[in-house]
């Protein structure tokens, strides 16, 4: 096989072309293809398609290469030569090592799915947008689907007509390239700074796909977040991560010098010098914070932005607004990965100074709480979602944490086996339901003509709308089912129990308090879990459109039936060794070598799997009673409702997050900004002065007018023209002259000269 | 400092440099600022060949005179009405003027203070313009800058196309 | 086996230090000494070229040409010159007065520049600069900014005319120029023109023939001799920016043009025709300067053969024909030539590939970048071919046109 | 030999020029003039720098070449800009091109 006889350089040539054809095609769509959504379909499928190839040859290679953890693949070149000699200069390159193996094996693989999944998913639907201003308007509240592309008018007054939804699909196509392109690009960078650019790529490209369908507005739900808003939310809230992990990223690189992985994560001295080093000398109440802990405590706040862990994790759910493949792209594949895939990479910076069993560093203990909760807290909000997505999105959020969580208590492989199975699973989950929204969607139209009418403000993601869409959309529904159990952890055959395993087994051992809130978490995972697929398949259809839906396209069950199989399969290279035929844990013995020090797995307790088993299967029957057992009639409210009462509403307000947020943040700068900045200070004070000087003037004026008016007169007409003189002089600040500004410019960085020359030769 | 006909030069050469840019920022008629632009750019050239650089020499000729003086001066043609401004300088010219004076002297302060007398610690290595073409197109130096300048180069060629056509 | 060169310069530097100067001074006086003697060398060849030229068009176009001053009327550019200097130099009102003078000197002084990297043989070149060619080209492109200045300050709207055409065509065809120069100097990897010289044993001619051709159309543009004189038509711009010039002041800009024009057949002559190598030229080192000269005044005669065969072409024709033809042309021919050169070496199918020792040696080398370059060639001719019939056919529809027109108009 | 501090001294001067060209000139074809001039002392820097302190690291002189390259693309795509300001509003005197004030 051409991997057998591969040179070393074509392999590291190969390396650096992995990233390469997806942004080819980015900018061959953009440029020349956008006319054709064939065409564009073609280049970017075949580009990841290529991207895939490349990818397993890599990977095959990495894997038949011995102690790949110590000679990794890896190649470099000069960034930009400074100084005298060539050697101190910064470099770019590429490294791959077990752990990039790993995302080398499921990023690929996930992202050609996706691509295809949406050639199909984006080729057609439809959804409302606002005819700004013009006339007429013609048309009732159901007129909607009476005349297509009719205009009506919806509760809020705006007039709304259908847009069809694929009419940018070129433009989809090359986005989500660039997004790739992004993602490999930090996948095999081989230091912070190049893993930084592809993060920030995929901030970039979240924010054009969650907003792609930027016109979208929603039938008489005028406050409801529309897709423009809620792109510009997940690109601010990950700005703020981003700053601070930009901070972390530049101290790491003023202490250390370099910021290449091998360079300082698997260094001795380097790793002791910042575990050794306190931060803030002076700051004593810091406790004794290290340079590492504090670096450490910085990429972590970047991972909680990207990731979307609490207390930034409200971008997430409303980033379901993106077309789905988005959704499964930046949940499953890709960006939220990113996050976890850094923590990962960075471990041991993050454990500087921890051993086995020791106490845990700040950044590592922040990580555990941060994770622990974000866990608990996300499921909890999962199980009273009615939005199909919605659901996967929070549980998305859950089982990050979930891997934070494992990484703060030193469960390094464990976090990785489940990053790789999750994404997988996760892909497919969003994927179905992806396709069942199309399904609904398709059922809609059928109905409609048929006869059938719709309010506009029909969702076609409610799982309240759907029902009985097991026989409708079998593909679909039986590939649901597997990313379902894998996610709920069902035991023995999914890709999900393995993984969670692992990690519950690590909790159990060192941290029992994570341990249970993890052990309950799984719980509620399988819980809502099944309450997701009895909703959306079991029982009888609740609407006209799930009763007509229909989804019969090969481009989009592919890729389901393919994540399906590795659903199942994924898992089963991380079996423990105690139980595997093997009598090895490939999965482990492999990733180890990423680490300075291997750690050695631990010794096999049947305990926490037992109680895994005993949770998912408790959590699966339990959903299964409620929703399948006996499945909801049409209008019936949820059941947990009823059990939970007032929390429901309050879980099912993601417990009013985005309303504090919106108070907190929000409304007090524009409270700020208005009444102190523009009420206060520019009507109260300058306004008030020029009043209060020109009334007095006029006061004067007219007690006196009687006799000598021309004194006072004079005085009053040389204080109003002082006045007006005052803000004429001052306006010319902004003269518009650019070299007034420049003179500015040039005497401010004279100053600084003058500081620089005084303090470095003077004093 | 002896008299040698590299001071001589040097001199030269500098008093090219320098009243060339006086000429430039003072002369009141564009056409023989540009002239004195040429000058200006001609004694750099002579001080890059006392500095055995003659590679950024001959290109600081080409470049320079060859292209950048020609388009300069074809812009001043082309836009000619402005021939019709008296006064070269606007109103701030003094606050410019101070600025420039300290800029000089505060450079000159550190110049004079941490660079006074200083030789070259070696010679230049034989067949420097070799190594330099190597050097520009070497992944271990300086590939990624020389790509992204050509790629500058490019955007700047199509942009100034699009921005001066009708 | 010192050649006359060597010795001439021996044994002034014997006579000068005999004299009492240090050996400092002599080389400055004989280097002083050798400027003075080239450029000299590159101004009153003029005299002989110029009678040349007028005698050889006159025998192509079936006259007798210039034939009672002197014998064969050689002495004719003499009595010209005399009547050149003794004319007024007319200064136009409103002519802008500094630049109307340092124009003519700067047309002269940028191509009397080219002669110092010009290799007459081994020994007897100006200066050997490690960065010959690039040099040349700098030297080259001061004579824009002389045109410039001449149409400029001449207040006259004809000569900015000429100047902005001038100006326009010569900047366009430098960029054929630098890029087929590039060749010779890759093959030979060295910008020093006696390095470029030395590696001919088999001329570049023969290896890169396309390179030649476009070169040796890109400098006659650059000089702007027929067909490319469009910048002094004097049916159409009058004469274009020196318009304004007479007397002396015109003479040197008429010196500066033929110079040039000599000029870059020497060029031609050692970047493509093996500058000084010829039969015996180790042995006999003079030789070199008479093979040189030789070739140099054939390809001069081949130049005057093309003023007096072809006709002069349109300004868009000829920015057409750059810009379309000629630029990708030379990119892609550089690009072919050191992507294949590069692969055969690294290949090592021909050993020795890269050596320049001996005829032998470089045969394989010149057979396959002749190769290369008949290929690119050969679709270069045929594209533009179909093009010019593109071209005609289009022409055909639009006087068809015009003359139905005409007629429609007669009709009326 | 000349010292270094001689060139550094031609420079900085040739540098106060160009600040003074950039500030004081109404022309903007004479201010783009003088930014050249500013370039040009910085190359005079890179370059003897260069050739006092690391001879043997070709950095100086490549950054002269790309600083080139920057000069090239700078000059073209300002006199450009430089000109269609004069097409659309008559004039190129910097100061008079402030249609982004108050």
């Amino acid at each position: 096989m051409l991997f057998m006889n591969m040179t070393p350089d074509m392999l590291r040539l190969l390396v650096w072309l992995i990233p390469v054809p997806p942004l080819v095609a980015f900018f061959v769509i953009l440029l020349f293809t956008r006319g054709s959504k064939l065409v564009s379909d073609l280049v970017s499928v075949l580009a990841i398609l290529l991207t895939w190839v490349i990818a397993i040859l890599v990977l095959i290679a990495a894997i038949l290469t011995p102690h790949l953890g110590e000679e990794p693949i890896t190649s470099s070149i000069v960034w930009l030569p400074l100084g005298e000699s060539l050697a101190t200069s910064f470099r770019m390159g590429v490294l791959v090592d077990p752990l990039g193996a790993v995302m080398l094996f499921f990023v690929p693989l996930t992202a050609s799915m996706i691509f295809i999944y949406s050639t199909g998913y984006m080729a057609s639907g439809a959804y409302w947008t606002e005819i700004k201003g013009g006339e007429g308007g013609h048309g009732t509240t159901h007129a909607a689907h009476d005349e297509h592309g009719g205009e009506v008018i919806d509760s809020a007054g705006r007039r709304l007509v259908k847009f069809d939804a694929s009419a940018w699909k070129a433009r989809f196509m090359a986005f989500i390239a660039l997004f790739a392109g992004g993602m490999l690009i930090l996948s095999v960078a081989d230091n912070l700074l190049m893993l930084f650019i592809g993060w920030e790529i995929m901030g970039l490209c979240s924010y054009l796909l969650i907003g792609f369908w930027n016109n979208r507005v929603y039938a008489n739900q005028p406050n409801r977040i529309t897709p423009m808003i809620a792109g510009i939310k997940a690109f601010m809230t990950t700005r703020i991560g981003d700053v601070f992990m930009l901070i972390g990223i530049a101290w790491l690189y003023s202490f250390t010098g370099t910021l290449n992985f091998r360079d300082i994560l698997y260094n001795e001295e380097a790793l002791h010098a910042l575990a050794a080093t306190p931060a803030f000398p002076n700051l004593a109440w810091l406790g004794g914070l290290t340079v590492a802990g504090a670096i450490g405590l910085l990429l972590i706040i970047g991972t909680v932005g990207k990731s979307a862990q609490f207390p930034l994790h409200t971008w997430l759910p409303d980033a379901m607004e993106g077309p789905t493949p988005v959704s499964a792209m930046i949940h499953a594949a890709t960006m939220v990965s990113a996050g976890v895939y850094l923590l990962i990479r960075m471990f041991p910076l993050l454990s500087a100074g921890w051993v086995e069993g020791g106490p845990l560093t700040a950044p590592m203990t922040a990580m555990a709480w941060i994770g622990s909760f974000t866990a608990l807290f996300a499921a909890t909000i999962a199980m009273a979602q009615r939005d199909v997505k919605k659901v996967l999105a929070y549980s998305t959020i859950s089982q990050l944490a979930f891997m934070v969580a494992a990484l703060g208590i030193g469960a390094y492989i464990a976090a990785a086996f489940h990053l790789m199975t999750h994404a997988i699973f996760k892909a497919l989950l969003f994927l179905g339901s992806g396709s069942v929204i199309h399904a609904i969607e398709h059922g809609e139209e059928h109905a409609h003509h048929h006869g059938h009418h719709f309010p506009i403000d029909f969702d076609a993601q409610d799982m309240f709308n759907m029902g009985g869409l097991g026989k409708r959309i079998p593909v679909t529904a039986w590939t649901f089912l597997i990313g379902g159990l894998a996610l709920a952890g069902f035991p023995f055959v999914t890709a999900g129990f393995w993984s969670k395993d692992e990690i519950l087994a690590d909790a159990f051992a060192h941290a029992p308090v994570v341990f249970y809130v993890l052990a309950f978490t799984a719980f509620l995972t399988a819980f809502y879990t099944m309450r997701q697929i009895g909703l959306t398949f079991a029982g009888e259809p609740r609407t006209a459109a799930a009763e007509e839906a229909s989804q019969r396209d090969w481009r989009m069950n592919t890729p389901l039936v393919i994540l399906a199989f590795f659903a199942i399969t994924a898992g089963w290279i991380g079996i423990p060794a105690a139980l595997n035929p093997l009598g090895v844990n490939p999965f482990h013995d492999f990733v180890a070598g990423t680490l300075l020090e291997h750690p050695e797995a631990l010794p096999f307790d049947p305990l926490p799997m037992i109680v895994s088993v005993f949770i998912a299967l408790t959590g699966l029957a339990v959903g299964w009673l409620v929703y399948v057992a006996r499945p909801l009639k049409a209008g019936q409210p949820d059941p947990l409702a009823r059990a939970l009462g007032p929390i429901y509403t309050l879980l099912e307000h993601k417990y009013y997050f985005d309303e504090a947020y919106d108070f907190l943040f929000v409304r007090l700068f524009q409270w700020f900004s208005d009444k102190v900045v523009y009420q206060l200070m520019d009507r109260g004070l300058i306004d008030g002065f020029l009043h209060f000087v020109a009334r007095m003037t006029e006061w004067i004026a007219f007690r006196n007018k009687d006799f000598d008016t021309f004194i006072v007169n004079g005085a009053g007409d040389e204080v109003a023209q002082g006045v007006g003189n005052l803000g004429q002089a001052f306006k010319y600040v902004q003269s518009g002259r650019v070299q007034q500004y420049l003179a500015v410019a040039a005497a401010g960085l004279l100053m600084l000269a003058g500081v620089f020359i005084w303090a470095f030769f003077l004093r | 400092m002896q008299i040698t006909p590299v001071t001589v030069t040097f001199a030269i050469m500098s008093i090219f440099a320098l009243g060339g840019g006086l000429g430039v920022v003072v002369n009141r008629n564009l056409v023989h600022a540009a002239l004195f632009l040429v000058l200006s750019l001609f004694g750099i050239a002579g001080l890059f060949i006392l500095l055995e650089a003659p590679f950024l020499a001959a290109v600081q000729i080409l470049v320079y005179v060859g292209a950048i003086s020609v388009l300069i001066t074809i812009t001043i043609m082309v836009t000619r009405r402005i021939m019709g401004i008296r006064e070269s300088v606007n109103r701030q010219w003094p606050v410019a003027a101070v600025v420039a004076v300290l800029a000089f002297a505060t450079l000159g302060f550190v110049i004079v203070s941490q660079f006074a007398g200083e030789t070259p610690v070696s010679d230049v290595p034989p067949e420097s313009v070799a190594q330099l073409g190597a050097q520009l197109v070497s992944s271990q130096a300086f590939l990624l800058p020389f790509e992204l300048a050509s790629v500058l180069l490019l955007a700047a060629l199509i942009g100034a196309i699009v921005v001066a056509r009708d | 086996m010192a050649d006359i060169f060597t010795t001439i310069y021996h044994w002034l530097f014997n006579l000068i230090t005999g004299l009492g100067a240090s050996e400092g001074l002599a080389t400055g006086i004989i280097q002083f000494l050798g400027a003075f003697a080239i450029a000299n060398f590159a101004l009153l060849i003029l005299v002989f070229n110029i009678w040349f030229e007028r005698k050889v068009i006159a025998r192509m176009q079936d006259r007798i040409g210039p034939n009672r001053v002197g014998p064969w009327g050689i002495f004719q550019t003499v009595a010209d010159l005399a009547k050149l200097l003794s004319k007024e130099i007319i200064i136009p009102d409103g002519a802008d007065l500094i630049p109307f003078m340092f124009a003519p000197v700067l047309a002269v002084g940028s191509v009397i520049l080219i002669w110092a990297v010009v290799p007459f043989a081994k020994s007897a070149i100006g200066t050997d600069v490690s960065i010959g060619a690039l040099y040349f080209v700098a030297a080259g492109s001061l004579g824009i900014m002389a045109i410039l200045l001449a149409g400029w300050s001449s207040n006259n709207k004809y000569a900015l005319l000429g100047a902005f055409r001038a100006v326009a065509m010569l900047v366009s065809y430098e960029v054929p120029i630098i890029l087929t120069l590039l060749i010779p100097v890759l093959l030979t990897g060295s910008m020093r023109m006696n390095s470029i010289v030395d590696a001919q044993r088999i001329w570049y001619f023969f290896g890169v023939p396309l390179a030649a051709i476009i070169f040796w159309i890109g400098s006659v543009a650059e000089v702007g001799r027929t067909p490319f004189d469009l910048l002094e038509a004097e049916s159409e711009i009058v004469a274009g920016y020196h318009i304004e010039y007479s007397g002396f002041a015109f003479a040197m800009f008429y010196a500066a043009e033929w110079a040039h024009g000599f000029a870059i057949c020497a060029l031609m002559a050692t970047l493509f025709f093996g500058g000084w190598r010829g039969p015996g030229v180790d042995q006999f080192p003079t030789l070199g300067a008479f093979y040189f000269i030789t070739k140099t005044f054939l390809i001069y005669f081949f130049q005057t053969w093309t003023r007096a065969t072809l006709p002069r072409v349109r300004i868009d024709q000829v920015m057409n024909f750059c810009w379309k033809f000629l630029v990708p042309l030379s990119l892609l021919l550089l690009i072919l030539t050191v992507v294949v050169d590069k692969v055969v070496a690294l290949s090592g199918a021909i050993p020795a590939y890269l050596s320049t020792q001996s005829f032998a040696a470089m045969l394989p080398r010149t057979i396959v970048l002749l190769t290369v370059n008949l290929v690119v060639g050969g679709a270069a001719l045929l594209w533009i071919a179909r093009a010019g019939r593109v071209e005609r056919e289009r022409r055909a529809v639009q006087m068809a046109a015009i003359e139905s027109g005409a007629a429609q108009q007669a009709g009326k | 030999m000349i010292p270094l501090n001689l060139y550094l001294l031609v420079a900085a001067a040739l540098f106060a020029m160009g600040v003074y060209g950039v500030l004081a000139r109404r022309n903007a074809v004479a201010i783009l003039m003088s930014i050249e001039l500013m370039l040009n002392a910085v190359n005079l820097n890179l370059v003897s720098f260069w050739r006092y302190r690391a001879p043997d690291a070709l950095s100086g002189q490549t950054f002269a070449v790309f600083v080139f390259a920057v000069a090239a693309a700078e000059a073209a795509v300002g006199l450009a800009l430089i000109i269609s300001i004069y097409r659309s509003r008559e004039t190129v005197v910097a100061e008079d091109v402030n249609m982004l004030k108050w």
